[in-house]
């Protein structure tokens, strides 16, 4: 299935563009990630500590083992610094 | 996670990049709450420092104003509130700037000041900006969550 | 009692039948709390009711300012504020109107919040105000101090 | 001594004045108010129930034992209702 991903902040930094579409397989925002992971050391950076990146799924806050079937776009970010 | 709103209040967030006016917001909101004797604001200003040359607020369009909403209709139906207002800025700002808002109104004082600390603690952790520091010698930080903030959430009991 | 306010911060309290601009105020608040982050207002409204025809504020003068300028003064020593503001209307008020309002300016937004509380609960009972209403069939009624209100000071712990 | 006393509220309401100078030589605010209440129904009737009356002297809250010595301004008022 092909999703669009997008990047926040540092994360999005560290990736080098603001999202890009994905084709995946994976059946979980987990699995994605360890795809993503995968690719090139830039994603490898910014996935590494992936208890300082959170997710979310068609923009709604969610956890890692989310499933991604009928998911049209997913997101991540660190931890939110509004306010 | 949050429930529906249930309240004939006004309720309403907007976010961008312009400048607002609290006394407009409040007058606004005045307007629009009779019945209601207590009124709290907070509003966030970029804590002047003699290093830091501009905060950047990025946020998650598609986003923000959907997890602002609900947090807002989180509120109303946690206390019984005759109005909510959310404003909140992105972009580049200055030291000194007003960064964002929140006002509440309710009946009794008690209500309005609980409804305007749990939108705050919930917008500084649950919606999607991301603040960046740039100093006077040309390095920029991105700001980190503080673990006291995610504690906040703790006291309002939910996991949201 | 009270400590002295051991701040450099801007403290001001003003008690008069006049109106007041909560915007004006929370600029004027603004200006002279650099360092600041953030700014918390409470704003008492009459509460809009069919039956009331006005509110009736005394004041016993002579006390009325050193008694919210103490109230401010212990804030002060007990939260690191960058500003104070206490206004409060006296005389014939109707529904809608604005009554009175505080405004705290600090570092954290959970100092800004508790001083405006704490000002709140002593201002409502320990500074010299007493509300009178008014009633469409022309009687009068002395507003009875509400035991929460007494209650209220407890959670600060301290006796005065 | 002299001492200016006045009401506030329902307190000034029942005896029907804001203020006037009285003589006395109570020792404390207890004293005076036994004094007061014994002149006239009025002042029984503000005076009656003293846990709903509250006391500053010199402007300052204070409680029915306090002295009186020294003292200009004693201040009689039902419990505030401000804010």
């Amino acid at each position: 299935m092909k999703l669009r991903v997008v990047y926040f902040a540092w994360v999005r930094e560290r990736i080098g563009l603001p999202g890009e579409d994905v084709e995946t397989q994976a059946p979980t925002v987990a699995g994605l990630v360890d795809e993503l992971a995968a690719r090139e050391p830039r994603y490898a950076a910014a996935f590494q500590d992936m208890t300082a990146v959170r997710v979310a799924v068609d923009q709604r806050l969610t956890v890692l083992d989310a499933p991604l079937a009928g998911v049209r776009e997913v997101a991540f970010f660190p931890p939110m610094t509004g306010g | 996670m949050f429930g529906d709103n249930p309240q004939a209040g006004t309720f309403s967030v907007r976010v961008g990049p312009a400048d607002f006016d609290p006394g407009r917001e409040v007058a606004s909101l005045e307007a629009k709450i009779a019945g209601a004797g207590a009124l709290v604001t907070f509003q966030g200003i970029v804590r002047g420092d003699a290093t830091l040359v501009a905060l950047e607020i990025e946020h998650y369009p598609a986003m923000t104003d959907a997890a602002l909403s609900e947090i807002a209709a989180h509120a109303g139906a946690r206390w019984p509130l005759a109005g909510v207002r959310i404003v909140h800025r992105v972009g580049r700002l200055g030291a000194g700037d007003r960064i964002m808002m929140v006002a509440t109104a309710s009946r009794h004082r008690r209500e309005a000041f609980e409804a305007a600390e749990f939108l705050m603690d919930y917008l500084k952790s649950r919606a999607p900006f991301w603040k960046k520091e740039h100093f006077a010698d040309g390095t920029a930080r991105w700001v980190e969550a503080r673990d006291e903030d995610e504690a906040a959430l703790g006291r309002w009991g939910a996991d949201i």
